[in-house]
């Protein structure tokens, strides 16, 4: 039995060299709401893991150039309970708001939704719409990543040995700006999304929409930026016909699996149909900010 | 909410209150203890190897480095348990045949499932049991596997059993196949009575297997001594039977084995038979520790019992006037891996609401590679009742009646036939369905995507043997013990009947329920017998008492017992002539308990007959989202003749609680297999039980048609509450979307992919 | 193997304890502090009757780490009455029969009272969310709800 | 009501008693036969008749059936009192969750 290792690193570079030091695997706990069950079923058999919470910049909530920064480390709970954040990106908040349940959220991170590399993950899209970069220490130091490149597939990302994410930071909004994320599951609560979406856009003064983003979870063996249901927005006043270019957009970048959580043919349709409530909610919020 | 529809005006002064149960402050304060919640000094932590595969011979199991491994007490495969005789015992419809119960103890010669439990370790720490299951070493042959129970009934499919031979077939197939039984009930003419019927449908229906979905795994404790005696810490629906099963699958004497009565953490008809029990008391006996399992949730879903999926098809016919003249019901349930699903009741219960004078109900009980089913509430009846109740709610539409008053043009009442042979002997099932139909909300008009459904169901309600013993404390308060498993509030309801029958205060009588050792033979606490059979010998234990409570008085007065009677919980001379004495409290005649004769103590025991049948009306509104197919249930009434509410609120609570689990099995609950035919979805997040944010109130109308063959009018209240929810969501959905759902879950996929089919 | 030495406070008293460093705080709670009053449901996050607030915070005692209690402040079903004094919600859960087999009770109290502290006055929709990662496989919830409502009123003097 | 506490009943006359069995009892222990006329004021007496008629049967009715008399559902008790004319239908036992 191998015996796991425990430690309390007090700053990022102190965590990533004792992940890129450890032979074995080597895991970076936050809220362990993944990690906890992972290890309990044995599919992770970590040598070492690594709380991150005590380390500060891991841990804070903070205004930077006008935009957001927060941590790593920071809970969903954390991320609801801030007004003015909450306010700001209330689509990140529609996402952070249906991890898990309540107990799951006062533990679990965004970092960690996104380094879990679950498909499904809810903060995921509604980040990547949002334009969200994720700050990565490593051996090599410091780098920003757009937070759409950090997962590759189901449970890997693109990190190197030795590198996590130290936080996130969310550009200053344009004003008439709205997102928004939607997710479909059986249950209301308690449950892995069969697709989710995620949207951000911005409208001029006339009502036309000047930049969107359109994210899909759970369609793909990773959350989706998709550029096209973008365009479909841009340019429109987010119209009927926008919104249906925009449904069929979505549908179409979606390449699903048949799984437990739901069909290929229901997760193709409800991609399109999620994307257009998606948006009707992100104008609205654009509209009335 | 309480309707007397044909209540008497009895005045009770316990009977229909709702006061704390006895054992309400230790779980609402974390004392209570649990099957997982017992330790004892020098425990061992068991833990149990299961099959990875759902079908394979199993050529060797290597246990040596497990066993060396430190720490390591002792490693269980079946070669340690004694063989026992392939024989089906006991009545049809729950024979067991031990030589299949100790195969799913411990698999023999194949694994017959993913999750089959094939060898068990016990060691001085959990961990350490987990490292040695992953050194036993088992040789498998894999082999094809069948899941789908029309899959598993096709001639080629895989057998499970090479000699398993059809039963109830005359004469015997000279194949062997994967079908355990063929059963028929059938009266009257059905090819005559479908000529006579102006409108018939014909549907073929599937169902999911569902899980009891019970929050507290199976867990037991095991202390086995050098003496032989044993003593097990169990969380069971019924004590005695977990004593009955483990005392014969080890080849041990009853006597040597005391089961104490854990508190359960819900059971809905999953604990009413062993898995761990067995495991762990052989593991005691072979390491002299006790011996501690507790199933992880994945466990629980793997290998313990859901209940049967089916796969059915029933023909209705009915005249215009909405008269039922003529049903066949076709009806194919998966036992599991062990041949043993509630068939029987399923076609018993299907029609058992309808006068209809030409009925058959054919029944097969087929085996396939998953977990054996287990009983879950009212077992069978929902099954059923999905397919009949949906059948009845196309007939009404075709004929342009209202559902409710077509089930009661048909209602059975005391007198109606049945298709398995005597007449139904009680009312109950008509005033549910009036209750609804003078409810305010029935006919109130509904939105768009929205739908009203309508469905009923009916299930037996149990009797049989129960004791009880009570015993005058010095103080004269009262001590009652039964031998019932508490699952809901059973307690309570046993000492609200005490009460009222002694005459005391509710809260004078300390109510319990006593180890095996402790009183007699108990039945399970199951097919909502408890009320009514061991509340029969509650009070029966009462009269005994009142009985020696007047001798006990006759003898203080020095006059002849026949000059004593009992009154509002005191002794008080018959009349004038016996004397002019003052009435005798319970604690007066307990002060001289030594002098007129020692301890005041009485135990009673019956086999209970004259049980009713539970009958349930529900409707529900639903609104269907047409974009994603998810249905939303907008409201629930639920009512049910209860015959009488003991304690009301835990009637309440006991259709809430049914309704909600109908809503689960008829939206979103099922087992999800792989290719592999390994599950999907063993766990809460994926199995998915309903969640508060997914519900309305449900409104529970409690009718009263008091049951006369008991004191306080019981008929049972725990099951026939989840036999319509899954036809009335589906009647719901039907008239909200006009796509008729037959196969259940009905999950947003489903209900999608049949809108869109236009 | 090694233990790490964890100081902590549970309930408002000072606790020390051993754990290995995989070890849950439900597990410790459960089988080191012979804490039995928080159960396990799933082990796995999924139905919250390991519920336990950490620091203030809801959460599954499952999903967290013994040595994560190091320096923290641990409540648990055992400390929510005050001696004989039943705090309102376990009051309630009786009064209204909130409870049919008990063992999701638990959980469910130490999540009410997370949200009765955070919001005085929650509507029928904000507590059944609240609650929704608290499986209740017998009641249907009803009265569990009723009773959270009942004891937000009486706590707020309304 | 319980047929213990109805042991002490008085009973009466010589009387008939119509007995009844479900298709599947009848096929397999009785060649099909479904209905008997026998003499009997108790299951016991019941019981002993059946077994009369067929050796054997009266411990399969025992073991696998529950009973409705007069279509009133009773577990086999020896001492349940029959009333004359009764019907006596013998069913398989049922088990709830």
């Amino acid at each position: 039995m191998i015996e796991m290792r425990f430690e309390q690193p007090k700053t990022a570079e102190a965590a990533s060299a004792l992940l890129a030091g450890t032979q074995g695997l080597a895991k970076v706990l936050s809220g362990g709401t993944d990690l906890m069950v992972h290890m309990r079923n044995g599919n992770v058999k970590p040598e070492l893991v690594l709380d991150v919470k005590g380390i500060a910049e891991m841990n804070t909530i903070a205004v930077e150039d006008g935009g957001y920064r927060f941590g790593a480390a920071v809970s969903c709970m954390q991320l609801l309970e801030n007004k003015a954040f909450a306010e700001t990106w209330p689509g990140v908040i529609d996402g952070a708001n249906l991890v898990g349940s309540i107990q799951v959220r006062g533990r679990a991170t965004v970092a960690g939704n996104l380094c879990n590399a679950s498909p499904a993950a809810d903060t995921v899209p509604a980040m990547i719409a949002a334009g969200a970069i994720a700050r990565v220490v490593g051996p090599k130091g410091r780098r920003e990543v757009p937070v759409e490149e950090i997962p590759a597939g189901p449970g890997k990302t693109t990190l190197e040995k030795g590198e996590l994410i130290v936080s996130f930071f969310l550009p200053k909004r344009a004003p008439r700006s709205g997102d928004a994320y939607l997710r479909f599951t059986p249950r209301t609560e308690m449950d892995i999304a069969v697709v989710g979406v995620g949207l951000c856009l911005t409208l001029d003064a006339n009502d036309v929409c000047t930049a969107a983003r359109v994210s899909l979870g759970a369609v793909a063996e990773r959350a989706l930026l998709v550029p096209e249901a973008a365009a479909a927005l841009i340019g429109t006043k987010v119209d009927e016909a926008a919104l249906a270019n925009l449904a069929a957009a979505a549908s179409a970048a979606a390449r699903p699996i048949d799984d437990k959580r739901g069909t290929k043919v229901f997760r193709i349709k409800l991609a399109g149909v999620l994307a257009r409530r998606a948006a009707e909610k992100a104008l609205s919020r654009a509209k009335g900010n | 909410m309480l309707t007397n529809t044909k209540n008497t005006e009895h005045v009770f002064k316990s009977v229909g209150t709702s006061p704390v149960r006895p054992d309400g402050v230790p779980k609402v304060t974390g004392i209570a203890q649990y099957g997982a919640d017992y330790s004892l000094p020098g425990m061992l932590w068991a833990k149990i190897l299961r099959s990875p595969h759902a079908h394979a011979r199993i050529r060797s199991i290597n246990t040596a480095k497990a066993e060396a491994l430190p720490g390591v007490k002792a490693v269980l495969t079946s070669a340690d348990l004694p063989a026992l005789p392939f024989d089906y015992v006991g009545p049809e419809r729950v024979a067991v045949n031990y030589w299949h119960m100790t195969r799913n103890i411990l698999a023999r010669e194949k694994a017959l499932y993913e999750g089959h439990a094939i060898a068990a370790v016990a060691a001085t720490t959990a961990a350490i049991a987990a490292e040695a299951l992953t050194l036993i070493e088992v040789d498998y042959e894999i082999l094809p596997h069948v899941i789908d129970v029309d899959e598993a009934m096709h001639p080629d499919a895989p057998l499970l059993y090479e000699d398993m031979i059809t039963r109830g077939i005359e004469p015997a197939p000279s194949k062997p196949s994967n079908i355990s039984k063929r059963l028929e009930f059938k009266i009257g003419d059905i090819d005559a009575g479908f000529a006579s019927a102006d409108e018939v449908v014909e549907l073929s229906f599937k169902t999911a297997p569902v899980h009891q979905g019970y929050i507290e795994p199976h867990s037991c404790l095991a202390r086995y001594g050098a003496d032989g005696q044993c003593e097990l810490w169990s969380s069971s629906q019924g004590h005695f039977v977990v004593r009955a099963y483990t005392a014969k699958l080890l080849g041990m004497e009853i006597g040597n084995l005391v089961v104490h009565p854990a508190e359960i953490g819900g059971g809905f008809g999953g604990k009413t038979v062993v898995y761990v029990e067995p495991v762990a008391v052989a593991l005691s006996r072979k390491t002299g520790h006790p011996v501690k399992i507790m199933m992880s949730r994945e466990d629980v879903f793997k290998a313990t019992g859901p209940t049967s999926g089916s796969s059915m098809t029933v023909k209705v016919g009915v005249k215009k006037d909405g008269t039922i003249v003529a049903a066949d019901g076709l009806f194919k349930f998966q036992g599991g891996a062990f041949p043993g699903s509630p068939v029987m009741n399923a076609a018993m219960c299907a029609f058992a609401p309808y006068i209809i004078p030409n009925v058959r109900t054919v029944g097969f009980d087929v085996v396939s590679n998953r977990p054996k089913s287990a009983a879950y509430r009212a077992p069978g009846s929902p099954i059923s009742a999905f397919a009949v109740e949906s059948v009845l709610d196309v007939l009404a539409q075709k004929i342009g009646m209202d559902p409710l008053k077509m089930r009661l043009k048909n209602a059975v009442k005391a007198g109606s036939p049945t298709v398995w042979g005597p007449k139904h002997s009680h009312d109950g099932y008509a005033e549910t369905i009036q209750a609804l139909l003078d409810h305010p909300e029935y006919n109130k008009p509904l939105g768009k995507n929205q739908g009203r459904g309508v469905a009923s169901g009916f299930w037996f309600n149990g009797g049989g043997e129960s004791a009880a013993s009570i015993h005058i404390n010095e103080d004269g308060t009262v001590v009652l013990a039964t031998g019932s498993m508490d699952v809901g509030g059973s307690r309570a309801s046993m000492a609200l009947m005490a009460a009222e029958t002694l005459g005391v205060p509710y809260a004078s009588v300390r109510s319990t329920v006593a180890d095996t050792a402790s009183i007699g033979y108990n039945h399970v606490t199951g097919g909502s017998r408890v009320t009514f059979a061991t509340g029969l010998a509650v009070v029966e234990a009462c009269n005994n008492i009142i009985e020696e409570l007047r001798l006990r008085a006759s003898i203080m007065w020095d006059v002849d017992v026949t000059g004593v009677v009992w009154e509002d919980g005191y002794a008080k001379p018959a009349d004038i002539s016996v004397g002019d004495f003052e009435p005798l409290s319970l604690k007066a005649i307990a002060a001289k308990r030594a002098v007129t004769g020692g301890p005041i103590v009485t135990e009673a025991a019956v086999n209970a007959g004259g049980q009713a049948p539970g009958f349930s009306t529900q409707f529900c509104d639903v609104e269907v989202d047409p974009e994603t197919g998810a249905v939303k249930i907008l409201r629930f009434v639920a009512a049910q003749d209860v015959g009488r509410a003991i304690h009301p609120k835990y009637c309440e609570g006991q259709i809430q609680g049914g309704v909600v689990q109908g809503i689960g099995w008829a939206l979103n609950e099922e087992y999800i297999y792989d290719k592999q035919g390994r599950l999907a979805n063993a766990g809460f997040l994926d199995y998915r039980i309903p969640v508060a944010s997914d519900l309305p109130m449900i409104e529970a109308i409690m009718v009263e048609v008091p049951n006369p063959n008991h004191p306080f009018g019981v008929k049972g209240v725990g099951e026939a509450n989840i036999v319509p929810p899954m036809a009335a969501v589906a009647n719901a959905i039907q008239r909200a979307t006009g796509k008729r759902l037959t196969e259940l879950p009905m999950s947003p996929p489903r209900v999608l992919a049949a809108i869109d089919a236009g | 193997m090694s233990k790490h030495h964890i100081t902590t406070v549970i309930n408002g008293d000072p606790v020390e304890f051993l754990c290995l460093a995989n070890q849950s705080l439900l597990d410790v709670l459960r089988n080191d502090l012979n804490m039995t009053g928080t159960k396990e449901g799933c082990g796995t996050g999924d139905c919250g009757s390991c519920s336990v607030t950490l620091d203030g915070r809801l959460v599954c005692s499952c999903l967290v780490l013994g040595v994560e209690a190091q320096g923290k402040s641990i409540q648990t079903i055992e400390g929510m009455a005050n001696g004989e004094q039943l705090h309102v919600l376990q009051r309630k859960f009786l009064e209204h029969a909130a409870l049919q087999c008990g063992i999701c009770t638990p959980g469910f109290l130490i999540a009410a009272r997370s949200l009765l502290e955070r919001n005085p006055d929650p509507t029928e929709e904000e507590v059944r969310f609240w609650l929704a990662g608290n499986l209740c496989r017998c009641t249907g919830y009803n009265k569990i709800i009723e009773a959270v409502l009942d004891a937000a009123r009486e706590l707020r003097g309304a | 009501m319980q047929a213990k506490s109805q042991a002490d009943a008085p009973i009466a006359v010589p009387q008939t008693v119509r007995v009844m069995l479900t298709g599947g009892f009848s096929r397999r222990y009785t060649d099909g036969v479904r209905e008997f006329e026998i003499e009997a004021k108790t299951i016991r007496g019941v019981i002993s008749a059946m077994d009369r008629l067929y050796p054997g049967l009266g411990e399969h009715l025992e073991e696998e059936t529950s009973l409705a008399v007069n279509g009133v559902i009773h577990e086999v008790v020896y001492t349940q009192i029959v009333p004359a004319g009764a019907e006596v239908f013998f069913i398989p036992r049922i088990e709830g969750g």
